[in-house]
């Protein structure tokens, strides 16, 4: 227990007002609020670019001829850009910028673990994407026709894959040793234990991505015999786009749901053990994405063959889909204990979740062999449920935690309809693309496959999806400058919460706590405040 | 001394170093493996110096009240300059190696000092103490090294604009700017009491106009004359002329050397319209001048007629390369006005023949000196 | 003789009986006739050098003596024979005062002289004939630039022996190829460097023909003991016959001869350095050397009229053996130009040496400690190479070059 | 044995003090044995090492010395080739001047100057620790050379072009050029210091003018290398440059002018030569009115004509250059400048003799080879006068006359007066007085050697015999009995001769070491500051720093003028005087600490330097190791840990007397 109140770091960069003292303030701050919202900030920026490339995307793929903006090569690269964007660019960053900002506090630590290397993985981030997109912009990504700045994409990819990694070391770190006093493993928040699961996944994925990354490099600069040409990149490092290595960041959307939902229904989660599990369960499986083993169930050759693929597939894809139902029907659960009820964030979180299903879903079917749809605009499908369902939920912890993260309390009914509008974009951002799978449009390709019939139709709807997404998220920004910029005081304790985090101010301070409670149960704060609970 | 941490990672570097022993003795000497256990060795002796430099987890120095993992640590400005540093190097390999070395330059400076910076916050509970300690490690090479980088950066840009704008407005200029400059520091010098405001205002104000000017410039291009004389070092032995008129190669090449008077070893005079030549020592006119062979020698030319006038050395001819085409040898001085001298310097490695008889002549004078190489 | 001349050799006299005292006793322990001694001049610029050693020396000898004796009787007189401690006087400053200003006086008057000597030796205004003098590592080149009046219509270039005409005002105009060297004939007049990339001005003359005898002063690497020179001072008749004689056509031998095969075996193998002035190859075309190719300071010694010289390899050795070396270096004056012009003829010559030297010239003469490191000249010789010539190639070149007289 | 001034632990806070947070390696505490000498700051143990470093090059500089005379015995010499005696007599003269005569003046400088002005250590004792590890190292490069393919060879002048790398293409010339820029760096740090020295901390009452004629000396030599210095370093970093990274600052081919290299090299060089023997004038200075029982004569004569001198040593370079063309009146200015400094020059010789007029003379070994300086110094002088008149000169130099010139006032100047300084200090220094019957073996077999190898050249030279030729030829050595050839020959008798002399020197060290007779506290009844304290000094030199009334300040301590008589009378013995200030000691003296930092830095340096020859790698480490002691150097501690400390602190007491330092 300690009294001490000054933080030099803090005291001393907190007086400057200008404009250049701000920003260095943002540049320099080791303070993982500042960190979590630079990434938040800048993946949401990255959500609305995405967003508007699929809609542009889509609204090509109506011609018979194909070529309707752009010309090949053109088109090649803002498929990749695409793809790229949407994981790197939106869904990784955003949960980890979420997990940087939120976790600390939730699991009652003053700072992050390792502030430095969190900020040092923003910016490395950062930059790094900045280099992908340099390299996309000139013809560079994978396919691309400039080999030097094949190059700079691999490089470019390389570090922002380090500073996701870097980011995700010190999200996992915060939770395994910067707990509170008291605050058992298993005590830890859903949100924070998801953002656990979702970082150490990372962990152990990262670096084999990093590692390809450098294998090609080297390949692709020195020798271009080992993997082949750049043509070949996607062969090897698609995996790190496609499912289920997408999913190792999803845990985190579930884990926003599972976080708001006893919230929001004002009750203590019920099945807590098996709620943690589910989550757990969706990470694990995933994590045998890596070993890029074939997943996909072939019930061709023997026996033996169609058993091991058969156990295979169920695991890879079969557990994360049990995993995310589980989760999804723990966290509603609490619905059946407390009162009903329906804010922003949860309408959002579960909104996101039922998205992240479709997609998991859809990821399952996908992998069975005998439906053909390997290699199909399908997997598109997947990913645009998955990554908007994210996006989705995402924004509803957004919305959650803006008290502590700005100090503000985003307009509810405005917010609302927001995820009304998100919900329709996600849908018809994605589902039109399964349908188009099942069509057998190919993955990727923009130009050179006949869209004619209903295949156009189909296209154009998965393009105005996108657009819609793009002008919600543009909303949602719009709404939270605006709160931001009106400068609305939030109450400490505005959804009358369980967890350790809103037991101080709002905004939070640099340092989050002046004095570390112990704790005792998981809802610690529902411990002090009996009276509000609702009597079983 | 040792901190938990690092005792662990000494451990793991003694087992590995064991197990790498005992599986070079007991597998497979050339084995993979054994690369694999002695990257092992490597990085956990690495990390064991880490820790053991970063104190990682003593507790023991830090005053018990801080916990230096519980409270945010002090902003710092270096995991953006090593990120910065990082793209700046992977830029850099897939672009210009200049920016390559940039990128290493900065990724080591920013990772030296983020270390020590680092490894200050957990010297003691004090942190003006610590920034202190920091100071003192640092500030000997920061200073130096930052207004070397400062100076550099300033020589360039100005080097740039230099380069830009015409000989006489560069002079200009640029007494002006140094006279502006000599008039701030005077004001500075002399009122105390606004140096440091008043500092504050004018040295970013200057910086960025000389930032600007310098890019300006850099992109401007230089001026022409110096893109010219950048050019006629591959103008065709054709174009060297030298005759009455100005030629644009030897006019432009002020003679590079500027031997003493001592070298001088003859003075060729022109006057009247008449060509005549001195040799030291000898206080006489003579028509021929005897230079020692292969050894660079230096002859003086006085013009002291009205008009401009050049010194010729013909030196017989030689054929181009493996070609058969002869072109003759010699070469010149600048055109010269009334009463100023210039020198030719000479180094002969063969002697003149009875074919091909060596000699200097000024153009549009009358006479010619016979030049005698033994 | 004229006046002033009389004038000086009288003052001269009087000097010279002054110093024969004191330096008598001294002199008497010297050597006889050695070559490079400084205190026989010989001609009148060292003769002006040596007026002013007749005037320092005694002054310092008498100094010193005053001096010395002064200490001896000091050490004598005040030995402790356990006389009182002094009082403890700590000087006379009129004695300080004089004791500085004798000794300024002194030297102001030797100053005085040497102020009007180093103008006098630096004059260069009547020059009679000029004569290149260039330094190489480790010989030296003398080429005679045209001068008509003096017989010389053509360059002449020639090494090891400086020729010119006693009795006249000879300017030397020296530089060097490659490092610095020192021309130094003692006595004629003091030395002066060679530096490369300047031309400095030494004048000489000799009163009588003769042999003086020099020695390169300038530390110039690793031969720089055997860079000798030797200064001929020739009659003018003399001197204008020598001129004649180096100016004359090449004359080829008879074909068959075994001298004309010595000249193929110079053509193929001594003439890529070795200039001889009008030698033709098979084609008639004149054969032009081309030593900045091979050698590292760029040049070789020219070899047309070999035989007129004395000496070879910079002077280090003799061309003639010793017998006819004895008739020169003995001549009396008046006989000096006769012995001197009469060259090698084929019983004078020193077989031996200049046979070891065709044989291999880097074993006779230091040229580069370190074969190994010639790197920085790019390869190239410096000095004479070692040319694996057979013995029987050696008596054709001796045979060829006794014909280049 | 010092005494330690203790941290009070009462005013250091009891917070981590900055010594223990950056956790840097700690002050050693050397008590005995080899540390105690290598990590000493102590101004007398530097001194004495400096003194062994050049005695010992002195050796090998005899013995190269020896090699040339060898070699020049008879015609034709066989005994070295052409390359190693040019080897030869290149190292002999670099090894002579910048190994032997600077480091053994400033071992002199280093021991009695503190102890003259009444100073407890030098200015900055670390810096000094430094100069001698960089002379050390210096010496190492240099030396080096003759197993890592040959020495320099270029002669110490190394006139270009002939040092370039062409000329010279074997690494030598790169050593030497190393090696002396360490050793130069030495010595400017060395004269810094010095300066600083006594310009600062002389002892209460000592005016400038009151100051030992030694110290006066000293002084004057450390301006002359403050200014001359700089010039030689350029100079050599020029052709460093122009050697290892193909600049082209003497190449002719280039346009430059090979004279510049003269010029730079002589600027430097001729004040050189009195940096070399003013030590030695200051020593006899000493020895001089000690053994005459006067005071000097003219005091402020010999101050003023020894400032004289350093300061027209600057002005008469190009008098080494008389026939390197320079023009009529460059000539004729630099030759009566030159003649110009033999007038102070002969100010100290009077001034010296009349010292001696009227004393009480005692000849014991010191003063015999005092006298020797001023007798062969003289003939020394008055053969420089002789070239000074630049005709002649042009006679004369590059002969053999030159090299008698300058050794009879080297080896008769300053070697005499070197040797009169051990023999005069010994017993200060070691406690042990050196054996006179000895002694007087070593002086006379000098004094005979000395002009038997050295004379003889003065005619060899006249009779133009050009030095630096590794072999003469019978064919130039003139006729009769007494040609060249023979006095060649006594020139090389005598070199053995001389060597004898030093023999005797040495074999009277061991002598002396073994079964020397304990000095007295003042065995030659002396004058000066130095000698108020015991001998060998306490480590922290005096008990109480001495106040000063007189010029000789010792020597008005015991005796006084009798008024009546007019004699000087005994009225207090040296042990008196040295109890009274023993009974009056200091409370608080404060010593600093050893320090491992000079001795790593100039290992730093070294290596840096054998950087320029073997490649940027060495060089990066030499690099490494020379940031790094930097550091160590400015972050250590000022002083050593209380505890480290030997012995640990009593009752709490402040002071100590403790072995270290």
């Amino acid at each position: 227990m300690t009294t001490i109140d000054t933080h030099v770091g803090v005291s001393t960069h907190t007086t400057g007002s200008s404009f250049v003292a701000s920003v260095g303030q943002w540049v320099t701050s080791s303070d993982h609020k500042k960190i979590g919202r630079l990434f938040i900030g800048l993946s949401l920026l990255y959500a609305i670019a995405v967003a508007v490339i699929g809609a542009l995307i889509g609204f090509e793929r109506i011609n018979p001829d194909g070529a309707q903006f752009f010309d090949a090569d053109a088109a090649l690269q803002l498929t990749q850009l695409h793809r790229h964007a949407l994981v790197f660019g939106l869904l990784a960053p955003l949960f980890i910028g979420l997990a940087i900002a939120v976790v600390p506090m939730q699991v009652g630590a003053r700072a992050i673990a390792l502030p430095r290397l969190a900020q040092l993985g923003f910016w490395g981030w950062a930059l790094g994407t900045d280099l992908v997109l340099i390299s996309f912009i000139a013809n560079g990504g994978p396919g691309g026709g400039s080999s030097d700045m094949v190059d700079l994409y691999l490089l470019g990819l390389g570090l922002s894959l380090a500073g996701l990694l870097a980011g995700a070391v010190s999200v996992a770190t915060t939770v395994l040793t910067s707990r509170a006093p008291g605050m058992g493993l298993m005590d830890v928040p859903a949100f924070s234990w998801s953002a656990l699961m979702g970082s150490v996944a990372s962990v152990l994925s990262l670096p084999v991505a990093i590692g390809t990354v450098a294998y090609l490099y080297v390949d692709h600069t020195y020798s271009q015999t080992a993997f082949g040409d750049n043509k070949v990149i996607n062969t090897w490092l698609g995996w790190v786009y496609a499912q289920p290595q997408t999913f190792v960041l999803i845990v985190m959307a579930l884990g926003v749901l599972a976080e708001i939902a006893p919230v929001t229904a004002r009750t203590r989660q019920p099945l807590r053990p098996v709620l943690l599990a589910g989550i757990a369960l969706i990470t694990t499986a995933t994590l045998g994405a890596v070993t890029q083993t074939a997943h996909v169930l072939d019930l061709s050759g023997t026996t033996g063959d169609k058993l091991s693929s058969t156990i295979l597939f169920l695991f890879f894809n079969g557990l994360p889909l049990l995993g995310a139902l589980v989760t999804v029907a723990v966290a509603m659960l609490s619905f059946k204990e407390g009162r009903p009820g329906v804010n922003a964030s949860f309408a959002f979180a579960l909104l996101g979740a039922l998205m992240l299903l479709a997609g998991v879903a859809g990821s399952f079917v996908q992998h069975i062999g005998d439906a053909a749809l390997v290699g199909t605009s399908f997997g598109e499908g997947v990913t645009a449920y998955v990554v908007y369902g994210g996006l989705l939920a995402a924004l509803g912890g957004i919305t959650y935690w803006a008290p502590k993260l700005w100090g503000v309390v985003l307009d509810d009914k405005k917010v609302l309809g927001l995820a009304g509008l998100g919900f329709i974009g996600v849908v018809l951002a994605s589902l039109p693309l399964y349908v188009a799978g099942f069509a057998d449009q190919p993955v990727d390709a923009v130009n050179d496959f006949d869209y004619s019939g209903p295949l156009g139709l189909w296209n154009v709807l998965a393009g105005a999806g996108s657009a819609v997404i793009a002008l919600v998220v543009l909303a949602y920004v719009g709404l939270l400058f605006a709160a931001v910029r009106k400068g609305a005081g939030a109450s400490d304790d505005p959804w009358d919460a369980h967890t350790l985090e809103w037991s101080i101010p709002s905004p939070a301070p640099a340092d989050n706590f002046a004095a570390l409670a112990t704790v005792s149960s998981s809802e610690p704060l529902l411990d002090v405040k009996p009276s509000q609970e609702v009597p079983a | 001394m040792f901190t938990t941490g690092s005792k662990y990672f000494i451990g793991l570097t003694a087992l590995s170093v064991v197990a790498t022993v005992l599986y070079l003795f007991l597998v497979n000497p050339s084995d993979l493996g054994a690369l694999a256990l002695v990257g092992l060795i490597t990085s956990a002796a690495t990390l064991s110096g880490v820790s053991i430099f970063t104190r990682d987890s003593d507790t023991e120095t830090v005053e018990q009240a801080v916990d230096a993992s519980a409270g945010p640590a002090s902003a710092s400005f270096w995991p953006i300059v090593v990120a910065l540093g990082a793209a700046m190097v992977l830029l850099g390999l897939a672009t210009e190696p200049v920016v390559f070395v940039l990128g290493i330059a900065v990724l080591v400076g920013g990772g030296v000092e983020w270390m020590v910076q680092g490894w200050s916050d957990r010297a003691s509970a004090n942190a003006a103490y610590n920034s202190e300690v920091r100071a003192k490690v640092l500030g000997g090479i920061e200073y130096p090294g930052l207004s070397a980088v400062l100076t550099i950066i300033v020589a360039f840009l100005f080097s740039r604009i230099f380069l830009a704008v015409s000989k006489d407005a560069a002079t200009i200029f640029f007494m002006l700017v140094a006279a502006v400059i000599f008039a701030l520091g005077f004001v500075f010098a002399a009122r105390t009491d606004l140096r440091k405001k008043a500092l504050s205002v004018v040295l970013p104000v200057s910086i960025a106009l000389l930032a600007i000017a310098g890019v300006v410039s850099a992109l401007s291009g230089e001026r022409k004359q110096l893109v010219d004389a950048a050019r006629e070092d591959h103008f065709a032995i054709e174009h060297r002329e030298c005759g009455e008129e100005a030629s644009k190669y030897y006019d432009k090449h002020a003679n590079n050397r500027v031997p003493l008077r001592k070298a001088v070893i003859a003075t060729i005079t022109v006057e009247n319209n008449e060509v005549s030549a001195k040799m030291i020592g000898l206080d006489r006119k003579v028509d021929t001048i005897t230079i020692p062979r292969m050894n660079s020698t230096t002859v003086l030319f006085r013009n002291l007629d009205d008009s401009e006038r050049r010194l010729v050395v013909n030196l017989g001819s030689a054929k181009v390369g493996d070609t058969d085409v002869v072109e003759p040898l010699g070469t010149c001085t600048q055109l010269t006005g009334k009463g100023q001298e210039q020198v030719l310097t000479l180094t002969i490695p063969k002697p003149a023949t009875a074919e091909e008889p060596f000699s200097f002549t000024v153009p549009g004078a009358n006479g010619e000196i016979k030049l005698v190489v033994p | 003789m004229d006046t002033v001349s009389r004038v000086k050799s009288s003052r001269r006299r009087i000097l010279g009986t002054l110093v024969g005292i004191a330096a008598s006793a001294t002199l008497a322990g010297c050597a006889q006739n050695a070559p490079q001694d400084t205190w026989e001049p010989k001609g009148p610029n060292a003769e002006m050098i040596h007026d002013l050693d007749n005037l320092v020396f005694p002054i310092a000898y008498v100094v010193g003596i005053i001096v010395l004796g002064l200490a001896l009787y000091i050490f004598w007189k005040f030995k402790d024979r356990g006389q009182e401690i002094p009082v403890q006087g700590h000087g006379k400053p009129y004695m300080e005062i004089t004791l500085t200003v004798v000794p300024a006086l002194i030297l102001s008057v030797v100053g005085v002289f040497t102020f009007r000597t180093i103008f006098d030796l630096a004059e260069t205004q009547d020059t009679e004939i000029v004569i290149n003098v260039t330094g190489q590592q480790w010989w030296w080149e003398y080429d005679y630039p045209v001068q008509p009046e003096h017989g010389i219509n053509q360059p002449i270039v020639t090494s090891g022996q400086l020729v010119f005409p006693a009795g006249t005002k000879v300017l030397l105009r020296e530089t060097s190829r490659d490092v610095i060297h020192s021309y130094w004939i003692p006595a004629l007049n003091g030395k002066k460097d060679a530096v490369p990339g300047r031309v400095h001005l030494l004048r000489l003359e000799a009163n009588e023909p003769g042999l003086y005898a020099g020695q390169c002063a300038e530390f110039c690497g690793l031969s720089h003991a055997n860079m000798r020179m030797e200064a001929i001072a020739l009659s003018k008749e003399d001197f204008a016959k020598w001129v004649a004689n180096q100016q004359k056509a090449y004359v080829p031998p008879a074909a068959g001869t075994v001298e004309a095969e010595g000249e193929a075996v110079y053509i193929a193998q001594c003439a890529r350095c070795h200039q001889v002035n009008g030698l033709k190859d098979a084609q008639g075309k004149p054969i032009i050397s081309a030593p900045d190719e091979y050698v590292y300071s760029g040049a070789a010694p020219n070899l047309t009229a070999l035989m007129t010289r004395n000496t070879f390899a910079g002077a280090m050795f003799d061309l003639v053996n010793e017998k006819c070396r004895a008739d020169v270096w003995g001549a009396p004056s008046e006989k000096f130009g006769e012995a001197y012009l009469k060259g090698v003829t084929e019983d004078c010559l020193n077989q031996k040496d200049l046979r070891a030297w065709l044989r291999n010239a880097p074993e006779m003469k230091p040229m580069y400690a370190e074969p190994n490191l010639l790197g920085p000249s790019d390869g190239k010789y410096r000095g004479m190479p070692y040319l694996a010539l057979t013995e029987d190639d050696i008596d054709k070149l001796v045979a060829y070059l006794l014909t280049l007289k | 044995m010092a005494i330690i001034e203790r941290p009070d632990t009462a005013t250091v806070p009891a917070v981590v003090t900055p010594s223990q947070a950056f956790g840097v390696i700690k002050r050693p505490v050397a008590s005995s044995g080899w540390r105690e000498w290598l990590f000493t700051v102590d101004h007398k143990k530097i001194g004495i090492m400096y003194g062994a470093v050049a005695l010992f090059f002195f050796i090998v500089g005899g013995v190269e010395a020896l090699l040339i005379r060898l070699q020049l015995a008879a015609p034709d010499g066989r005994i070295l080739s052409a390359d190693q005696y040019n080897q030869m007599f290149t190292m002999h003269g670099t090894t002579m001047v910048f190994l032997f005569g600077m480091p053994m003046a400033a071992a002199f400088a280093n021991y009695f100057l503190p102890l003259q002005i009444g100073a407890r250590d030098v200015a900055f004792p670390r810096l000094n620790a430094l100069s001698l590890w960089l002379l050390v190292v210096g010496g190492l490069i240099l030396n080096a050379s003759w197993f890592l393919g040959g020495a320099a060879d270029g002669g110490w002048f190394m006139y270009a072009p002939n040092s370039g790398p062409v000329f010279s293409p074997s690494n030598g010339v790169d050593y030497w050029v190393l090696g002396l820029q360490v050793a130069g760096l030495a010595s400017l740090i060395g004269s810094i210091n010095l300066i600083v020295t006594v310009l600062n901390m002389r002892a209460p009452g000592m005016t400038l003018m009151k100051m030992p004629i030694f110290t006066w000396m000293i002084l004057v030599v450390q301006f002359l290398l403050v200014f001359s210095l700089p010039v030689i370093t350029v100079a050599l970093v020029l052709l460093m440059f122009q050697r290892s990274y193909g600049a082209t600052f003497f190449d002719v081919s280039q346009g430059a002018d090979p004279l510049l290299w003269q010029h730079l090299f002589w600027i430097f060089g001729h004040p050189e030569v009195y940096v070399l023997i003013l030590p030695a004038f200051g020593i006899i200075s000493e020895v001089l009115p000690t053994f005459s029982r006067k005071p000097l004569f003219g005091y402020p004569f010999v101050v003023f004509s020894g400032a004289a001198i350093g300061l027209v040593g600057f002005g008469v370079w190009a008098h080494h250059m008389f026939a390197s063309g320079l023009g009529p009146v460059s000539v004729a200015v630099f030759s009566i400048a030159t003649m110009a400094i033999a007038i102070p020059t002969g100010v100290k010789v009077f001034n010296w003799l009349l010292t001696m007029w009227g004393g009480k003379i005692w000849y014991t070994t010191a003063m015999k080879f005092a006298i020797g300086l001023v007798t062969l110094f003289t003939i020394g002088g008055l053969s420089g006068v002789t070239h000074s008149v630049a005709p002649s000169d042009t006679q004369q130099t590059d002969t053999y006359y030159i090299v008698a010139h300058f050794h009879y006032v080297l080896f008769g100047g300053m070697v005499f007066g070197l040797f009169s300084g051990f023999y005069y200090w010994w017993p200060k220094v070691f406690g042990k007085m050196l054996n006179e019957k000895l002694g007087s073996w070593n002086f006379w077999l000098m004094v005979i050697g000395m002009n038997m190898t050295f004379g003889p050249m003065h005619i060899l030279g006249l009779q133009g015999q050009p030095r630096r030729m590794y072999v003469w030829t019978e064919a130039r050595a003139g006729e009769g009995f007494f040609n060249l050839g023979f006095w060649n020959l006594i020139a090389s008798i005598g070199s053995f001769i001389l060597a004898a002399g030093v023999l005797f020197f040495l074999i009277n060290i061991v002598h002396t070491a073994k079964k020397g007779k304990v000095a007295p506290a003042d065995p030659w009844d002396a004058r000066t500051l130095e000698w108020i304290t015991t001998n060998p000094p306490k480590p922290h030199n005096f008990d109480r720093i001495p106040v000063v009334h007189h010029l000789d300040e010792f020597f008005h301590r015991k005796y006084a003028e009798d008024t009546a008589t007019h004699t000087m009378k005994r009225y207090a013995t040296a042990e008196e005087v040295i109890k009274a200030e023993e009974d009056a000691a200091d409370a608080h003296i404060h010593l600093p600490s050893p320090s491992y930092w000079p001795l790593v830095l100039a290992l730093g340096i070294g290596v840096l330097c054998m950087g320029v020859v073997y490649g940027v790698p060495v060089m990066v480490v030499g690099a490494a190791i020379l940031v790094f002691s930097v550091f160590g150097w400015v972050l250590e501690p000022s002083t050593a840990d209380d505890s480290e400390i030997d012995p640990p602190s009593v009752d709490g007491s402040t002071k100590e007397i403790a072995p270290i330092g």
